[in-house]
């Protein structure tokens, strides 16, 4: 018998989950949307992924270091953090954006407030808006993002083309600078380039593009065609907006393996559906079940709704706060996205609602077990 | 040696924004290129100046009850002159300080010296607390401005001193880059504080 | 002077109308503000301000009470005691005292002192491997604190954190020792002690001792590690002059009431386990042969019977036997004592 | 659009879009100064509101009817400064001497108003003209007062929440304080960015 | 049908085959035993002997000390050789009286009194208070306590705990199988002396053989019922255990017969039987002795005071290096320092731990993953407790749940931070007593 | 009574005296800040037509429209002979991406653009703010209304890299007042300012 026994407070049994195995759970449900992005866009799309994560992982060691405390990049998070800050860039970057946006986002998202848990609000979309607001060109203008049209899944396998493809030609023989084959413009680029070109159509007495842009075409982008497209890929946008179905993928993992909880996901979805529906039938293109189908495939709404606005650190403690919050992004999406001046809301939106989470933690603190409700 | 003391403490130990923290809006928004941050520097300085002086002057006549607007009116009057000197001969910077100008009065530095110090004091070290608080101010703003500015721009005080090929950081010359650098500045300072 | 000139210089609608218009705003304010300042005036004690002014600010609580402002105000309102604040001490109290119109009271300037000399954590022995936070408080409670020595220190440093003027830190042991220039008395270390080791004592005594462990000698040293036991002997009792120092349940205790801080008991001390600030640096007496006119007062006074000589003759010193303790000096009514080294 | 319609655009434009603190750098003091605790912040925000909205509605009536009327709008800065350190002084006097309760949440906050860039700046920007050269009348002068104090408050409660939050986590030594504050502000800046160039 | 359970909680693996199914075996006479003079909760018992004298097998050899204690007995006869401060199975050392057996197990006369459900109440609840019965569900409060409770609260449901949610246990669930009919005995006296319409024994799903045999049992009986529970830890906890049988709420800081309920274990209740029938003090108990490294886990029938190293000899000794030593279950229970510590009242096992299982894991930040809050079954945000009481904010402590935690463990359980929640809540538990206390 | 007039006097005394210097500081400055504007305002335009001098004229919209109920243009006559007419300049206003961007711009007889200067905007540095450099006004000069939009909305004003919003709103505020003002320039048909009525 050993003579010096370990005595710990209770309890003395624990369950298998760790911080590493958190983490690396959600860099393997990451994997799928990277395989995608690969097949479309090229192994660009894996160099600035591996970029990214790895400078974020060397920002963490770097600051550790320098603080003396620890050095905890095994545990993921860094390498998760920098990762999904390249699924927020499009394929097409120069190579230091990941590297500066993940190394600002470890550093200042995160480091700063003393490491892992201690975030206000998420890192890595702390780094997308640094990226955005440092070179808004190169993260928002249209050349930034790749399609290639050559690859299957497309055109052959949905039976043709849709009408987001005849869309961009149509805006092609109108307007041939800002369009073509290789690059193109996400579909919200497109949705928000119609809105407001078609209130250039009102004023304008010269109807050449009335032809073209019409509510007609407006209303066709959202069909079925877009939706297959928007759901298997190649469309343009993000790294990890490539395609809805691997991003299901990957969410369909974290929800067996009870990493994320469905509450997030579901009323963010859930309120950016319904307010799609009634507020784009208000806005003129009449109630159609395409628009809010339109509105939660595209862009980035599944990789935050599953992925990042999940992120525990930012994200409320109760079951309560999680639906307010969820909602709040939601509402906030939509806002952006139908009026704002910029096609994509939601990483503003999830940033937003990071920021009102202790707010809400406040108001929804639970009342113990057997407490009355005041 | 009070008065040197009062000179010299605004500039690094007393300095109002990085040790008392006042005075944080113009800081921040007109910290985009130097030649603003000079400009409200020195605009800001003539203000506590004359205003210090003015305030010590007649801190024995002014009853408590209305000590607060009479000090307030003094300072308005002085911003107010240099408002519309600044108009006519340096219309293009009065343009870029905008609304920034009249705010002087009620940046808290002023008040804050008035009420703290000039009310204490004689005019002599009433003075050389303006002028050192005002040189301080004015030096704080100019070292926020320089960061902005060349991660920003490129440039300094106009001149361009990265390459051409320099994509500029635009974040340091928006809102929130001029928190980032303030925040990243106060930071460097405290550990330095620490280290001693 | 300059408003009659401008005013000279620009006699018209330029000038008048603005300082009429301001004027009378200016007239409105300044009535409004007098009258409010009238009507409304309300009876605040300044004395509440006054004293949070001159308390040092540091809210440790020392005082119990909630920071120093709440202090200020149950000086005023509840008649607190004016000796509550350590960190200010007497100066702070005399000066609450004026502004109160009392007497400040005695207040000995006390410092912390540790009564325990193990060093803690990875210094004693230790009874099993202890995998929990890292808080003296926390492992004290559950299986008896880790440590073999029930009483003694444990070393995760909660009296260290818990002081806020940085006074506490470690000795080349491993043990915490305080820095009396720093310490201000306020007890939040006293308070975070799990084991009740540190004791606040008038910073005038001298000799401590450093064990607060009730178990019998041999068990004692046994489980101490590197500090230095008691182990209730009772050497430093019988070596006492003064009758200071008590041995019960195994361990001595120092009476500070009665102490002289001659040092005998520590350099009796077979294990070392008593603390002599001044070991060392103690200073001998010395009579002035011109000034002592051989009272005799002295001699009865001496503890150690140090002095010795006829009556209405100069006395004299024994060097070895004197302490230094300066009780003669005290007592001597010529002044004719004085401590040399 | 109607009375509402314009209230709502008014409020979402001073809350989110031109935040007073945000996105026009006016009121940063307070922000960063009396915002470690929510309780505080919340005294503060109310205090601000208060203060905000009524400042608007008398030095909107002075401009109009002392200063423009006579051309002495180059008075604008001092007759203001001057209303607002007078009326926080009489508010806060009128506060201490009939809500004894109301004075010890609100009455620490009140002087410091006066030194509130937002309070002078809401004033002096009731009185700009418009984007589109249009300016306020009383009633919206006034409700921007207030909306601009809601939108100060707002930010001022997030901030204080996080920082309530990160007062219980060991943050690195030199970040402690208005350091990790100005981090905070920056992020939350960031973070509004979304709204700007939202179309209502 | 779904089976009844509470809100939150967690499914730790049960390990409960290594000893489910082994019989209960009684352990052989120890050289001595120590019986604590605290047993229970409440102030501690006073010695009725000195050193040297001789006693018998459950005679009373300490008194209560007041109305909340007991009186202890000796669990064997022989010589009083010490009264001193003994190791303890809650791992501070406590006063005990230790005693040397003369190895003849000399008994104390006992009864028998097969009418006994014809004494009154109050016959029978002095009955209890001799036999020195508390809790044997682990929380150990007097018995007879609980069972007077004021006439203004009627008590109409009489729980019986079976549930025996820690892992690895198995003492309940062995007792319940053999010895059903004296705990059916036992419940039935509860229901006399409260006047109680109603009695429900509480099993949770995992013990079908036992819901199947109380079932068979009390088929015929109409006001005593057997509820099957799902599986949830922390289910025996009693107001979990309440609520999860009649959907009521315990206030909190209340007591359960707010809500008109009174819950004992089902050992407190073959103890009691024993007491009223045959007049037999508490002076053994069905303890389990368990972990992957016992050769022989077992169920043991031991003496009240038999150190704990009497019973890991008896199981065979161990098979590789033990890392932790558990007194109690692995999700409450306390870690040992040594196996000195005697076999007290509420012992319901003891579990050994190799040096892989005890292994420790560093505290990290908290990540505010909120499975901690999901899971907590009192509805407290666990880990901002934690925290508040780390960043030395009790009030926000108290906010989030301190006062109302029952340490269950079941968020320290989940988090993988690995945070210490539950000895951070302990420690702000403590911190509040003090403040609490100097504010008097 | 005496305590009350005695503050409010000397609150009324500084009242006094700070307005009386501002006053006589306001009399002094007054003159030149008046001068600067109506300086830099014809510098603008005689930047964008030069040799020049400019007469303005004054429309009135339809109530209720918009909200500004009247429009200045200047009709620009050569220096040298002032019944030449050279072109016109107004000025234009539109919400950019964060603020109002105005403009103002000259167009010729035919009503193609002749320059543009962006004078007052607060866009993104970097970005939209760029609209106020010449390389910007470049993408203008030539074009005829018709083709006056931005090149994804099918026109030739080429926009600038993540700023087609900003560029949005000016192409489009200068079309939109060219639209109201032409009417008002071809009513006119090629008479001379002073007929103006
Ligand atoms: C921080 C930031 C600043 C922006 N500033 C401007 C701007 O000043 N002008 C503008 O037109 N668009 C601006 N945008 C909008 C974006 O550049 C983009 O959404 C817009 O659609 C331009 O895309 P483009 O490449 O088609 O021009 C900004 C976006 C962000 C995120
Ligand atoms: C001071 C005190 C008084 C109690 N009084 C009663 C009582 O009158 N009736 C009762 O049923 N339980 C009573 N209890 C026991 C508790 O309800 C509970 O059974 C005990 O604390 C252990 O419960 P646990 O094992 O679920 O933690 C009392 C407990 C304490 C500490
Ligand atoms: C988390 C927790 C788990 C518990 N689990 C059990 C259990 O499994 N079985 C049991 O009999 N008592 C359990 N208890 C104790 C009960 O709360 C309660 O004290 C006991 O059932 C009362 O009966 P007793 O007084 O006869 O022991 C548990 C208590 C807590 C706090
Ligand atoms: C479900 C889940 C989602 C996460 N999402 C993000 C994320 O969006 N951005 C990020 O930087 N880190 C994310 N992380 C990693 C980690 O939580 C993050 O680095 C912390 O916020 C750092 O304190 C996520 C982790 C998990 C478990
Ligand atoms: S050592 Fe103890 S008593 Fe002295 S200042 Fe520190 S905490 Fe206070
Ligand atoms: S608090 Fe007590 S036990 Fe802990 S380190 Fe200090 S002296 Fe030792
Ligand atoms: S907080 Fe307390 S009651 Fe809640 S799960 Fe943790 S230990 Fe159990
Ligand atoms: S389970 Fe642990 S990491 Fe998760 S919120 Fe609770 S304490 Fe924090
Ligand atoms: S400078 Fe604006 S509030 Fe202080």
């Amino acid at each position: 018998m050993k003579d010096k026994f370990i005595v710990s407070p209770a309890p003395h049994l624990h369950d298998r989950t760790s911080i590493p195995n958190v983490m690396w759970n959600v860099v393997i449900a990451l994997l799928p949307a990277l395989v995608f992005a690969v097949y479309y866009w090229g192994w660009r799309s894996l160099w600035l992924t591996l970029l990214g994560a790895l400078s974020a992982v060397l920002t963490e060691a770097l600051i550790q270091k320098l603080r003396k405390v620890p050095i905890t990049i095994s545990d993921g998070s860094a390498f998760l953090t920098g990762m999904l800050l390249s699924y927020n860039i499009s394929a097409n970057s120069p190579w230091w954006l990941p590297v500066l946006g993940a190394a600002f986002a470890i550093a200042v998202g995160k480091q700063v407030f003393g490491g892992l848990g201690n975030n206000p609000v998420n890192p890595a979309l702390l780094g997308r808006a640094f990226l955005l607001a440092s070179w808004p060109s190169l993260m928002t203008s249209g050349d930034t993002w790749i399609k290639t049209l050559s690859r299957p899944f497309s055109q052959a396998s949905i039976n043709g083309i849709s009408n987001l493809d005849l869309i961009h030609q149509n805006l092609q023989t109108v307007a041939p600078k800002a369009y073509d084959l290789v690059t193109s413009a996400t579909p919200l680029k497109v949705a928000q380039t119609l809105r407001d070109s078609s209130f250039v159509n009102t004023i304008t007495s010269s109807d050449s593009l009335n032809s073209v842009i019409s509510n007609n075409i407006f209303t066709s982008l959202f069909d079925l065609g877009t939706l297959q497209q928007l759901f298997w890929g190649n469309v343009g946008g993000c790294i990890g907006e490539v395609s809805v179905f691997a991003l299901l993928l990957g969410a369909a993992y974290l929800l067996w393996k009870n990493i994320i909880e469905w509450r997030i996901p579901l009323f963010y979805i859930g309120t950016v559906f319904v307010l799609t529906f009634f507020l784009g039938g208000i806005k003129g293109t009449g109630y159609s079940l395409m628009l809010p189908f339109f509105h939660i495939f595209a862009g980035g709404l599944m990789l935050g709704a599953f992925f990042m606005a999940t992120d525990y650190t930012t994200s409320p403690l109760t079951k309560k706060g999680r639906v307010i919050y969820a909602i709040g992004c939601g509402l906030m999406t939509v806002i952006i996205r139908l009026w704002g001046g910029y096609p994509e809301g939601v990483s503003y939106s999830i940033l937003f609602m990071n920021v009102m989470t202790p707010l809400i933690d406040k108001i929804t603190m639970p009342k113990a077990f057997g407490r009355i409700k005041k | 040696m009070s008065f040197f003391k009062e000179l010299t403490k605004g500039i690094i130990k007393e300095n109002p924004t990085f040790v008392i923290v006042l005075g944080m809006c113009p800081t921040l928004a007109t910290t985009t290129s130097v030649k603003n941050a000079i400009g409200m520097g020195i605009a800001a300085t003539f203000v506590l100046i004359c205003s210090n002086i003015m305030i010590s002057l007649i801190k024995n006549i002014t009853p408590d009850k209305i000590r607060i607007p009479v000090y307030v009116v003094v300072i308005a009057a002085f911003v107010s002159v240099v408002d519309m000197a600044m108009a006519a001969y340096l219309p293009d910077l009065h343009k870029s300080l905008g609304l920034f100008i009249p705010l002087i009065v009620v940046n808290c530095i002023i008040l804050g010296r008035a009420e703290a110090f000039a009310n204490k004091n004689n005019v002599l070290n009433s003075m050389a607390d303006g002028i050192g608080m005002g040189l301080g101010f004015t030096l704080s703003l100019s070292v926020v401005a320089t960061i902005r500015e060349l991660l920003g721009n490129g440039t300094w005080l106009d001149m361009r001193i990265l390459p051409q090929s320099y994509n500029p950081m635009l974040i340091a010359i928006l809102a929130p880059g001029a928190f980032f650098t303030l925040g990243f500045l106060m930071a460097a300072i405290n550990m330095l504080k620490e280290k001693r | 002077m300059i408003v009659t000139t401008i005013l000279a210089a620009s006699i018209g609608s330029q000038v008048l109308i603005p300082v009429i218009i301001l004027g009378i705003m200016g007239l409105v304010f300044g009535i409004i503000l007098a009258i409010a300042a009238k009507f409304f005036s309300v009876q605040t004690d300044p004395r509440v301000e006054e004293i949070t002014a001159i308390l040092p600010g540091a809210n440790c609580g020392g005082c119990g009470k909630a920071g120093c402002s709440g202090y200020a105000d149950a000086v005023v309102h509840d008649g607190a005691p004016v000796n509550l604040c350590a960190p200010g001490g007497a100066e702070v109290a005399a000066h609450i005292a004026r502004i109160m119109g009392t007497e400040a009271g005695s207040m000995q300037k006390k410092a912390a002192v540790f009564h325990c000399s193990s060093g803690g954590y990875k210094n004693t022995n230790w009874k099993y491997t202890y995998d929990g936070i890292e808080s003296c408080k926390s492992a004290a409670s559950i299986a008896g604190g880790p440590n073999a020595c029930f009483w003694g220190c444990i070393g995760y440093n909660d009296c260290l954190k818990a002081c806020m003027f940085g006074a506490i830190s470690l000795d080349e042991n491993g043990m915490r020792v305080v820095d009396w220039d720093k310490c201000t008395a306020c007890g939040a270390c006293v308070k975070a002690c799990p084991r009740k080791l540190i004791e606040l004592v008038p910073q005038n005594c001298a000799v401590h001792i450093k064990c607060s462990s009730l178990a019998k000698g041999p068990d004692a040293k046994a489980v101490c590690g590197t500090g230095n036991p008691c182990i209730g002997c009772g050497i430093c009792a019988r070596k006492c002059p003064v009758q200071a120092i008590t041995v019960s349940n195994n361990l001595a205790r120092i009476d500070y009431d009665k102490c002289i801080n001659c040092g005998l008991c520590a350099k009796a001390c077979p294990t070392k386990a008593i603390l002599d600030l001044l070991a060392g640096s103690r200073k001998k007496a010395e009579i002035d042969p011109e000034a002592c006119i051989g009272c005799a007062i002295c001699v009865k006074a001496c503890p150690v019977e140090a002095i010795s000589g006829e009556l209405k003759q100069a006395h004299s010193i024994d060097k070895e036997k004197c302490v230094g303790c300066g009780i003669c000096i005290e007592k001597c009514p010529k002044k004719a004592i004085r401590m040399q080294d | 659009m109607g009375f509402f319609g314009q209230l709502f655009v008014m409020a979402v434009s001073a809350i989110f879009i031109q935040n007073f603190v945000l996105a026009k750098f006016l009121g940063l003091c307070p922000y960063l100064g009396v915002s470690k605790k929510l309780d505080s912040a919340f005294g503060m925000g109310m205090a601000v509101i208060f203060v905000m909205t009524v400042a608007s509605a008398f030095t909107f009536l002075i401009d109009k009817y002392l200063l423009v009327a006579n051309g002495l709008e180059y008075l604008r800065t001092l007759a203001f400064i001057l209303t607002i350190a007078a009326l926080v002084q009489f508010v806060e006097m009128v506060i201490q001497k009939n809500a004894p309760a109301l004075y010890k949440s609100l009455g620490v906050y009140l002087p410091l108003i006066t030194t509130n860039c937002a309070v002078l700046g809401v004033a002096i920007l009731n009185v700009t003209p418009l984007p589109d050269g249009s300016t306020y009348n009383f009633l919206w002068a006034t409700l921007n007062g207030f909306l601009s104090g809601v939108g100060f408050t707002f930010v001022l409660l997030a901030m204080a929440g996080i920082r309530e939050r990160l007062e219980l986590v060991d943050m690195p030594k030199s970040m402690r304080g208005f350091a990790s504050g100005l981090i905070l502000a920056g992020t939350m800046a960031l973070a509004f960015y979304g709204f700007m160039g939202l179309k209502i | 049908m779904r089976l009844k359970t509470f809100p939150g909680g967690v499914h730790p693996h049960d390990y409960k085959h290594y000893s489910a199914s082994v019989p209960i075996e009684e352990l052989p006479l120890p050289q001595k035993v120590i019986i604590s003079l605290s047993q229970h909760i409440g102030s501690p018992s006073t010695p009725l002997v000195k050193v040297g004298d001789e006693v018998k097998a459950g005679q009373k050899i300490a008194d209560a000390s007041g109305f909340v204690s007991i009186p202890q007995h000796a669990s064997i006869s022989g010589k009083v050789s010490k009264i001193d401060i003994f190791p303890h199975p809650s791992g501070t050392p406590q006063l005990g009286i230790e005693i040397s057996s003369d190895g003849s197990d000399n008994w104390v006369e006992l009864a028998d009194d097969p009418n006994y459900l014809e004494l009154s109440p109050q016959e029978i609840r002095s009955r209890i208070a001799e036999a020195g019965i508390c809790g044997m569900g682990g929380a150990g409060f007097p018995s007879v306590v609980k069972l007077s409770p004021p006439e203004d609260k009627p008590i109409d449901t009489v729980i019986l705990n079976g549930v025996e949610c820690e892992p690895y246990l198995t003492a309940d669930y062995r007792l319940m199988l053999e010895r059903a009919s004296d705990v059916i005995a036992g419940l039935k006296i509860l229901l006399k002396i409260l006047n109680a319409p109603r009695g429900i024994i509480g099993i949770e799903a995992n013990k079908p053989e036992a819901i199947a045999l109380m079932q068979k049992l009390t088929a015929d009986d109409s006001q005593i019922s057997v509820a099957p529970l799902k599986l949830q830890y922390p289910q025996g906890a009693e107001k979990q255990l309440i609520y999860a049988i009649t959907r009521r709420k315990v206030p909190a800081g209340g007591l359960p017969m707010a809500v008109g309920a009174v819950v004992e274990n089902v050992g407190t209740a073959a103890a009691i039987y024993e007491a009223v029938r045959f007049r037999k003090p508490l002076v053994e108990r069905i303890t389990t002795v368990t972990g992957s490294i016992v050769q022989n886990p077992k169920n043991l029938k031991v003496r009240i005071g038999t150190p704990f190293y009497e019973l890991v000899n008896f199981c065979g000794g161990i098979t590789g290096d033990i890392g932790k030593i558990i007194s109690g279950g692995p999700m409450m229970g306390v870690a040992l320092p040594s196996l000195d510590a005697p076999v007290a009242k509420g012992c319901s096992g003891l579990v050994l731990l190799n040096t892989r299982e005890a292994r420790s894991i560093k505290e990290r930040n908290c990540l505010r993953c909120a499975r901690c809050v999901d899971v907590c079954p009192m509805n407290l945000m666990p880990s901002l407790i934690a925290q508040a009481v780390k960043g030395n904010n009790l009030d926000l402590a108290v906010q989030a749940g301190l006062d109302d935690c029952m340490k269950c463990g079941s968020c320290a359980y989940v988090c993988p931070a690995h945070i210490r929640i539950v000895q951070w809540i302990d420690t702000g538990k403590l911190r509040i007593a003090e403040q609490r206390a100097s504010n008097k | 009574m005496k305590f009350y007039l005695k503050l409010g006097f000397i609150l009324l005394a500084f009242c006094v005296v700070a307005t009386a210097i501002l006053a006589y500081v306001n009399s002094v400055t007054k003159p030149r800040i008046d001068e600067l504007k109506r300086v830099a305002a014809q510098e603008a335009m005689a930047k964008l037509i030069p040799n020049a001098e400019f007469s303005d004229v004054v429309i009135h919209l339809p109530e209720g429209a918009s909200t500004p109920d009247s429009l200045v243009y200047y009709i620009a006559t050569a220096k040298a002979d002032s019944t030449k007419i050279l072109g016109y300049i107004l000025s234009a206003e539109k919400h950019g991406y964060s603020s109002n961007v105005k403009t103002m711009a000259a167009i010729d007889t035919e009503f193609k653009l002749i320059n543009i200067k962006v004078i007052e905007q607060a866009e993104t540095p970097g970005l939209g703010a760029n609209c106020s450099s010449d390389s910007f006004a470049e993408r203008f000069k030539g074009l005829l209304p018709e083709k006056l939009l931005v090149d994804k909305d099918g026109g030739e004003v080429k926009a600038m890299t993540g700023a087609t919003i900003t560029t949005r709103a000016v192409t489009n505020s200068i079309r939109e007042t060219i639209a109201i003002i032409r009417k008002d320039i071809e009513s006119r048909a090629n008479t001379l300012p002073e007929v103006e009525a």
